[in-house]
């Protein structure tokens, strides 16, 4: 029953519309609509519980308690801050470049929507099961570095310049590890459908038998979303907030939930891709697979936090020649490992 | 031939670490510091000049006011110039006080430098957890003097009041948890392999440069010269203690904050004796002192080792009952001298570490 | 080894996660203040003698106050902090022979408005009849001034003396 | 138009001309600017304004000695401002809703205390830690120290102290937090 | 091909949540305006010189090899996704293909286009 | 005519072609000029798609060039970029009209 | 082949973004402005691809062009971007002789299409679902020359371009 709620609430939808004599494709793409709102609900109330338990892991870690006064245990904390930087000013600066400095917050949060169409929340639960899943996911995601920069670029403030120049050499330098980190898991199971990497998974995590690139990827997922030890794009004590310098109010707030909901995506990712996704361990499969996903991600999310809040920042240098000197030769030796490995096995295995 | 276009960049006055108004105006090449022009006065107060229109005693407060994180050490400086200059012998029981306090001061605002240097890293977690006991070391001196941080404690002629029941014990107690506290403060900064890689080899300080620029303090004994007033020139009572001068090797910032943390060790090490010491001690708090003040014509000159490095008073007498004169050796001050060379040549996330780890109060930098 | 360091932050870190916090929730409750500290002031105003020590030892001429000479004894009529110059220092509290002006715990005296900072410890109108004086003090001769005024309510010097309400906003 | 009002101050306050009348007596705002809105929303005011209220956010910003008090103290373990979820420090004035002046104005110091309040998105706040803030404190006889932020900026609470202890500077949070809620009950007292 | 029309409905419903969001919130904040506001932000004070400044060359280096590595990709995936089916040959060649790509990294790395400058 | 057709694609793909080619062809800004070139071998790819789409669907010919095109474009991109940045070093200008070494 | 209405409402979508991004592209007085255009180009192009059942290629497309060429252009602008943006991306003299060729251009086209018949060109078969893998096949039997020759230029281009971006470097060291 729980199990398949999503699902059945789909096809329960389904049904419902095809009683109405509408054409099949309107039909579906109602269908869709409701998911992506659905969907789209998700990822705002879990951008802004990310943020009530960022501040909670936080205090908790520096001896304090963190929100606790807005509503019960301080949980509406978040909806009190959304609330307030929608009626808050949006300035814009008279030598910014308008269009751009209002279009990127507009364009952030769209890859970030997008890339959920494709993750998998559950069994039978992902929104589109796609063909090419991963390799959509990293190009939509590649996307988001150049809307960074538009926002950073067109407030035409110097910290927010360098913030935006950091964000693009950033980004465009971990995206390649990332890339080549998640390669060694697409060799073992060859295919890019996210149903079919999961499926791979029933018995092995990849997470065993590709725990380099783990290593790989999540350090890279980090520095993607410019998390601590990698967040010199907002490096508060170096660059004020980096591109999001001369944003306020609600175009901040996008920045802001864009960045959570990229780390839901990251930690998801991670999850599917090398814990297993839906899969139950040991047999516990009485529990829903959806909330063993999130049970997953949100302990990967945790492990994010913790980062966070344990790490001084890394300096831009050693940023760069951590991801080209270290992280892209070790993928390159990872998938060349994984390759060598999976011929033995072949040869030796059947 | 170098094509690429130079910027400047206002590095402050409002921004997070640059600990207080304070700015530098860097000229870039990307993100390359090719010069930096520091630039101080945002926090002129006017203390010097101030101090010619009050009383010797008045003058007190004002000085906490400089070196807000450790004030004690500043009341000190000025409080022993003053009986310098008037010939005045204080009580043993004042001066082990004046010790304990100022150490603690000492340790306040080093925790507080560790702290905020972690911060400036970027380990925020370290910061809040410096901040805890920071905090109890505040409780101590609230209990003592009854103000936090500027504590106008010390009198001339002794301190202002006796410590209350029990306080010697607590302080006594907070000492030897210490050492455990110290210990989670290297293993989550000093330890942690980024933060050595931020701070290793940054901002490197020569001995003979460190010398010829009169840099004092935890920033001069980074360099590896053990110069430190309070061993070198005891004044008060200092020579009755035993305790090391930690030093640093290589003066770079990874010394400079080391050295502090190992400074905090130091000063509990000193408390701990002098609450050893202090309980055989009895008597008055205050020596006899007429009510108005009125030192005899001349001038003095005292220095003693602050937080920050040496702190020098010179105190101007003309007879009257206010001083002609008080100048301020601040070592915050001094200390900045040599940042424009130290910053060249390295990125934007330099500037804060080397900032951070000179360890600047701007109320004592333009005083 | 290389990583060592960072996995024992993780582990301080997760340590810290679950220990016991350090926060005293102010509103409910509160931090002890410790007996000596430098909070609102306080002025007994029987001992007060008015005699302008506190006011002449104050670095910043904080202290304000009035007084008229009833008698042969001055009267304080009026004692206003203006607390918004103090240091809290705690020279005038020093200065004072007869124990009259003292610190108090109360740290709050915040405030909405500008005019409501100085803290008014005393505002009340001389006591000029030597009629009503002598007949509170014993063999005193009787008083030649005339000062035709009123007399003031100890009530008035009561409710300065005290605490102004510590929020009055709200 | 009230614009120019605010520009003539900045410039008299940039071009460092300190006229004495300048600094007249320090005033207290009671009635804040008028603000203006595309479309104005008077019934949800109240929500809205319950939302600002439980998300104040200090501009990360401190002067001297008042600072390490307020912001960092407050901020600290033991005062932990973020149970109200005001710990948020904005380093930026365009995110930041509350300017914590905290510590001394100098002259020099004046033009870029304004520069950022007027800078912060409305709509904003201001408190003044501190006796420096508020009237120039122990300095106020100094030559080079503006006597109190109200004569930059709209003031809304005072927290005096030298410095005020954390638990003050919760209690001057809080107590904006009110007057943001009930500001009529405030101005009109 | 429905995949994809999913896919756009989610393109266009996430352009207007975001243009939503900031068109709410545009009509209904408060606004007031003045000459230091519309000035950009540098630390409180007027920034000096140009913004839009040249930047290094560094930064594009980096990008330059990410252009050229992100290129590899595209062959690296369908080579990994048919890469049990295809034979010991198929390995070698992209073997070659990797290497002469670590050629390049090994040449920018020597030349100090990989440091930070 | 409802259906679409190799033809449209083609179409597309030349009037893509030629907007890049005007721009090639007018533009000042050398960055511009490599701008446009993107453009150009962008309609290329249209064709080489589309072609594979409807007339060979079954041999990817056509998409398999297209991914040589696209490496292709990112190597001119690459370079050209370079290219630029050297003149400009030398001549502080990316104004094609001043780039006339070649005119003698 | 039929081809449903949602296919040619998206197919002219799509046109019309390409064409009108395109020409903004070129039209644009700012050259960032140009970059952007040029991205959203991108972007529509690779929706095209999917009309064109071309998925993989598309998300390649979204990739390499969105996401690293537009990236790799900006960084060209910011090395040589001047302090007012506004007017960077002008036209030179030949405006008209340039619209000149480029009608003569259109036109061959336009004669060149109306020659040819494109009806016969057409397959009738279906382009199979899972083209990766088609891809992954062909490149590594039947490509393998041009595949390998791709990573040689990808070399030769890595090199060339960081000797010609990079002299500033060696000369400024050699001037220390
Ligand atoms: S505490 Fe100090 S500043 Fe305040 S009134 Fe007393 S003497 Fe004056
Ligand atoms: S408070 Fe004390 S010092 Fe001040 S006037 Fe009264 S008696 Fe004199
Ligand atoms: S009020 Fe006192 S503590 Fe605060 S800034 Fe001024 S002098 Fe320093």
């Amino acid at each position: 029953m729980l199990e398949n709620l999503f699902v059945g609430v789909a096809d329960w939808l389904r049904s419902l519309l095809g009683g109405l004599g509408t054409p099949v494709e309107i039909n579906e793409a109602i269908v869709m609509l409701v998911k992506l709102v659905a969907i789209l609900v998700f990822i705002l109330l879990n951008a802004a519980w990310l943020v009530y338990m960022e501040r909670k892991v936080a205090a908790y870690m520096q001896a304090r308690i963190g929100p606790n006064r807005v509503g019960p245990k301080g949980l509406l904390q978040p909806f009190a801050d959304v609330g307030k930087l929608i009626c808050k000013e949006i300035v814009i600066p008279r030598k910014a470049d308008i269009v751009v400095f209002l279009l990127a917050p507009v364009l952030i949060f769209v890859p970030t929507v997008m890339v959920f169409a494709v993750i998998p929340f559950g069994k039978n639960m992902a929104a589109i099961d796609m063909n090419i899943g991963v390799f959509y996911l990293l190009a939509i995601t590649s996307l988001s570095t150049l809307f960074l920069w538009m926002g950073g670029w067109a407030s035409n403030s110097k910290y927010s310049l360098i913030g935006s120049m950091r964000v693009v050499a950033q980004m465009v330098s971990y995206e390649l590890p990332l890339v080549l980190g998640l390669l060694g898991v697409i060799m073992i199971v060859g295919s890019l459908r996210m149903s079919d990497i999961i499926a791979a998974q029933e018995h092995v995590w990849f997470i065993f038998t590709q725990p380099i690139a783990f290593l790989i990827y999540f350090t890279a997922a980090v520095a993607e979303t410019n998390r601590c030890p990698f967040d010199l794009v907002e490096g508060e004590s170096e660059i004020i907030s980096g591109p999001y310098t001369e944003y306020a109010g609600m175009a901040f707030a996008m920045f802001f939930m864009a960045e959570y909901a990229n780390i839901m995506v990251i930690c998801a990712m991670a999850t599917i891709m090398f814990l297993g996704g839906w899969h139950a361990p040991f047999g516990l499969d009485f529990i829903p697979s959806w909330i063993w996903f999130f049970l997953k991600m949100y302990a990967l999310i945790f492990i994010v936090m913790q980062l966070r809040w344990t790490y001084p920042r890394i300096r831009v240098d050693q940023l760069m020649g951590f991801g080209w000197k270290v992280l892209v030769p070790l993928a390159l030796a990872n998938i060349f490992i994984t390759g060598v490995g999976m011929k033995i096995y072949q040869a030796i295995g059947w | 031939m170098l094509r690429t276009q130079e910027y400047f960049l206002n590095f402050g006055p409002q921004h997070p670490s640059t600990h207080g108004v304070f700015q530098i105006i860097l000229t870039l090449d990307g993100e390359r510091i090719v010069k930096a022009e520091p630039v101080c006065g945002y926090l002129h107060r006017g203390i010097e000049k101030l101090a010619e229109s009050r009383t010797y005693t008045q003058v007190i407060p004002y000085t906490d006011r400089m070196d807000y994180l450790a004030a004690m050490l500043q009341n000190l400086g000025y409080v022993q110039a003053v009986e310098k200059l008037m010939g005045i012998e204080v009580p043993e029981r004042a001066e082990y006080l004046r010790i304990i306090s100022g150490e603690l001061s000492r340790l306040a605002s080093h925790l507080l430098a560790t702290g905020v240097y972690a911060l400036d890293i970027g380990a925020f977690t370290g910061f809040l957890i410096c901040f805890r006991e920071r905090e109890r070391v505040m409780d101590l001196l609230e209990e003592l003097t009854g103000s936090r941080m500027t504590l106008s404690y010390a009198r001339i002629g002794g301190v202002a009041d006796d410590a209350p029941e029990g306080w010697l014990d607590k302080v006594k107690q907070l000492m030897d948890a210490m050492p455990d506290y110290i210990a989670e403060y290297n293993g989550l900064i000093t330890g942690n392999e980024i933060f050595q890689a931020r701070t290793k080899f940054v901002g490197q300080l020569k001995p003979e440069t460190a010398i010829n620029y009169s840099l004092s303090g935890p920033v001069l004994r980074a360099s590896g010269v053990n110069y430190d007033l309070r061993k070198v020139r005891p004044y008060g009572i200092y020579d009755r203690f035993d305790f090391e001068v930690p030093l640093g090797e290589n003066g770079d910032c990874f010394d400079r904050f080391y050295c502090r943390v190992r400074e905090m060790q130091q000063s509990v090490r000193i408390i701990q004796q002098a609450i050893e010491q202090i309980k055989e001690v009895g008597g008055p708090v205050q020596a006899k002192v007429p009510k108005v003040l009125k030192p005899p014509k001349g001038d003095v000159y005292h220095e003693i080792e602050s937080a920050k490095g040496i702190i020098g008073y010179y105190v101007v007498s003309d007879g009257s009952n206010k001083p002609y004169r008080v100048h301020v050796r601040r070592p915050s001050f001094i200390n900045l001298g040599y940042l424009d060379e130290m910053l060249r040549g390295y990125l934007i996330a330099d500037v804060v570490a080397i900032l951070g780890s000179i360890d600047i109060v701007l109320g004592e930098v333009d005083c | 080894m290389f990583g060592q360091g960072l996995i024992k932050g993780l582990q301080i870190t997760w340590k810290e996660f679950w220990t016991k916090k350090f926060t005293v929730q102010y509103p409910d409750e509160q931090h002890p203040v410790p007996e000596r500290f430098h909070g609102r002031f306080v002025l007994d105003v029987d001992k007060c003698i008015a005699c302008s020590l506190c006011a002449n030892a104050c670095p910043n001429k904080v202290i304000n106050l009035k007084r008229e000479k009833v008698g042969k004894k001055q009267f304080l009529t009026e004692y206003v902090m203006n607390i918004q110059y103090c240091m809290f220092c705690g020279l005038c509290v020093e200065a004072c022979n007869k124990d009259a002006l003292h610190f108090s715990q109360d740290f709050n005296m915040n405030q909405y408005f500008y005019r409501d900072i100085p803290l008014v410890l005393v505002r009340r109108e001389a006591p000029a009849e030597p009629e009503e004086e002598q007949a509170g003090k014993t063999g005193e001769k009787p008083q030649r001034q005339a000062k035709a005024k009123k007399q003031a309510e100890p009530a008035a010097a009561e409710a300065a003396a005290g605490k102004d309400p510590g929020k009055e906003g709200q | 138009m009230e614009v120019n009002k605010e520009s003539r101050q900045i410039e008299k306050v940039s071009s460092g001309i300190w006229a004495p009348e300048y600094f007249g007596p320090n005033p207290d705002y009671h009635n804040l600017y008028q603000m203006k809105r595309v479309i104005s929303l008077s019934p949800l005011e109240k929500i809205l304004n319950l939302a600002r209220a439980h998300s104040i956010w200090p501009l990360g910003f401190g002067l001297a000695c008042c600072a390490i008090e307020a912001l960092m103290g407050a901020n600290g373990p033991r005062y932990d401002l973020s149970r109200f979820g005001y710990e948020v420090m904005r380093s930026t004035p365009r995110q930041a809703d509350v300017m914590v002046v905290a510590g001394t104005i100098t002259k020099k110091a004046a033009p870029f205390v304004l520069r950022l309040w007027e800078q912060m998105a409305e709509p904003k706040w201001c408190i003044a830690v501190g006796s420096c803030a508020i009237s120039g404190g122990p300095f106020v006889d100094s030559y080079y120290v503006v006597p109190g932020a109200n004569k930059l900026v709209p003031v809304d609470v005072y927290v005096p102290g030298c410095p005020p202890r954390p638990d003050a500077v919760l209690e001057g949070f809080l107590m904006l937090k009110d007057k943001i809620l009930e500001k009529r009950k405030v101005v009109t007292r | 091909m429905s995949d994809w029309a999913g896919v756009f409905i989610f393109l266009v419903v996430a352009l207007i949540f975001g243009a939503g969001g900031i068109v709410t919130s545009f009509l209904i904040h408060p606004r007031r305006q003045n000459p230091a506001k519309l000035e950009e932000y540098e630390c409180g004070l007027p920034t000096r010189g140009p913004t839009w400044v040249q930047f290094r060359t560094s930064y594009f280096l980096y990008a330059l090899l990410f252009v050229i590595f992100d290129v590899e990709t595209i062959y690296l995936y369908p080579w990994a996704v048919k890469f049990q089916s295809l034979g010991l040959f198929a390995f070698i060649e992209m073997i070659i293909f990797i290497f002469i790509l670590i050629v390049g990294l090994w040449y920018a790395w020597k030349e100090g286009a990989l440091e930070w400058k | 005519m409802l259906a679409i057709s190799l033809t449209h694609y083609v179409v597309l793909s030349a009037l893509l072609f030629s907007i890049g080619l005007f721009g090639v062809l007018t533009k000042r800004n050398a960055v511009a000029v490599l701008i446009c070139i993107e453009l150009m071998l962008n309609a290329v790819n249209i064709n080489l798609v589309a072609f594979s789409k409807y007339v060979t669907p079954t041999d990817f010919i056509g998409q398999i060039f297209s991914i040589f095109v696209i490496t292709v474009a990112a190597a001119e991109v690459g370079v050209g970029l370079a290219i630029i940045i050297a003149i400009y070093r030398n001549r502080l200008s990316v104004n094609l009209d001043d780039f006339d070494w070649l005119k003698w | 082949m039929e081809t449903s209405i949602y296919t040619v409402v998206a197919f002219y979508g799509l046109a019309l973004t390409i064409l009108g991004a395109a020409t903004l592209v070129v039209f644009a007085r700012n050259i960032v402005h140009s970059v952007l255009f040029l991205a959203l180009t991108f972007i529509a192009m690779a929706g095209l691809f999917l009309t064109l059942d071309a998925d993989f290629i598309a998300a390649v497309q979204v990739l390499v062009y969105a996401g690293a060429v537009c990236i790799m252009v900006v960084f060209g602008i910011m090395l040589i971007q001047r302090a007012d943006m506004k007017a960077t991306n002008l036209f030179n003299r030949q405006l008209f002789t340039g619209g000149g060729v480029v009608a003569l251009v259109v036109a061959l086209c336009a004669v060149f299409a109306g020659r040819t018949a494109w009806a016969e060109m057409v397959a009738a078969e279906a382009v199979p679902e899972g083209t990766v893998q088609f891809i992954g096949a062909l490149l590594m039997s039947k490509y393998v020359i041009p595949f390998e020759v791709a990573a040689l230029l990808l070399l030769v281009a890595l090199i060339g371009a960081i000797v010609l971006a990079r002299d500033e470097e060696v000369k400024a060291d050699a001037g220390d």
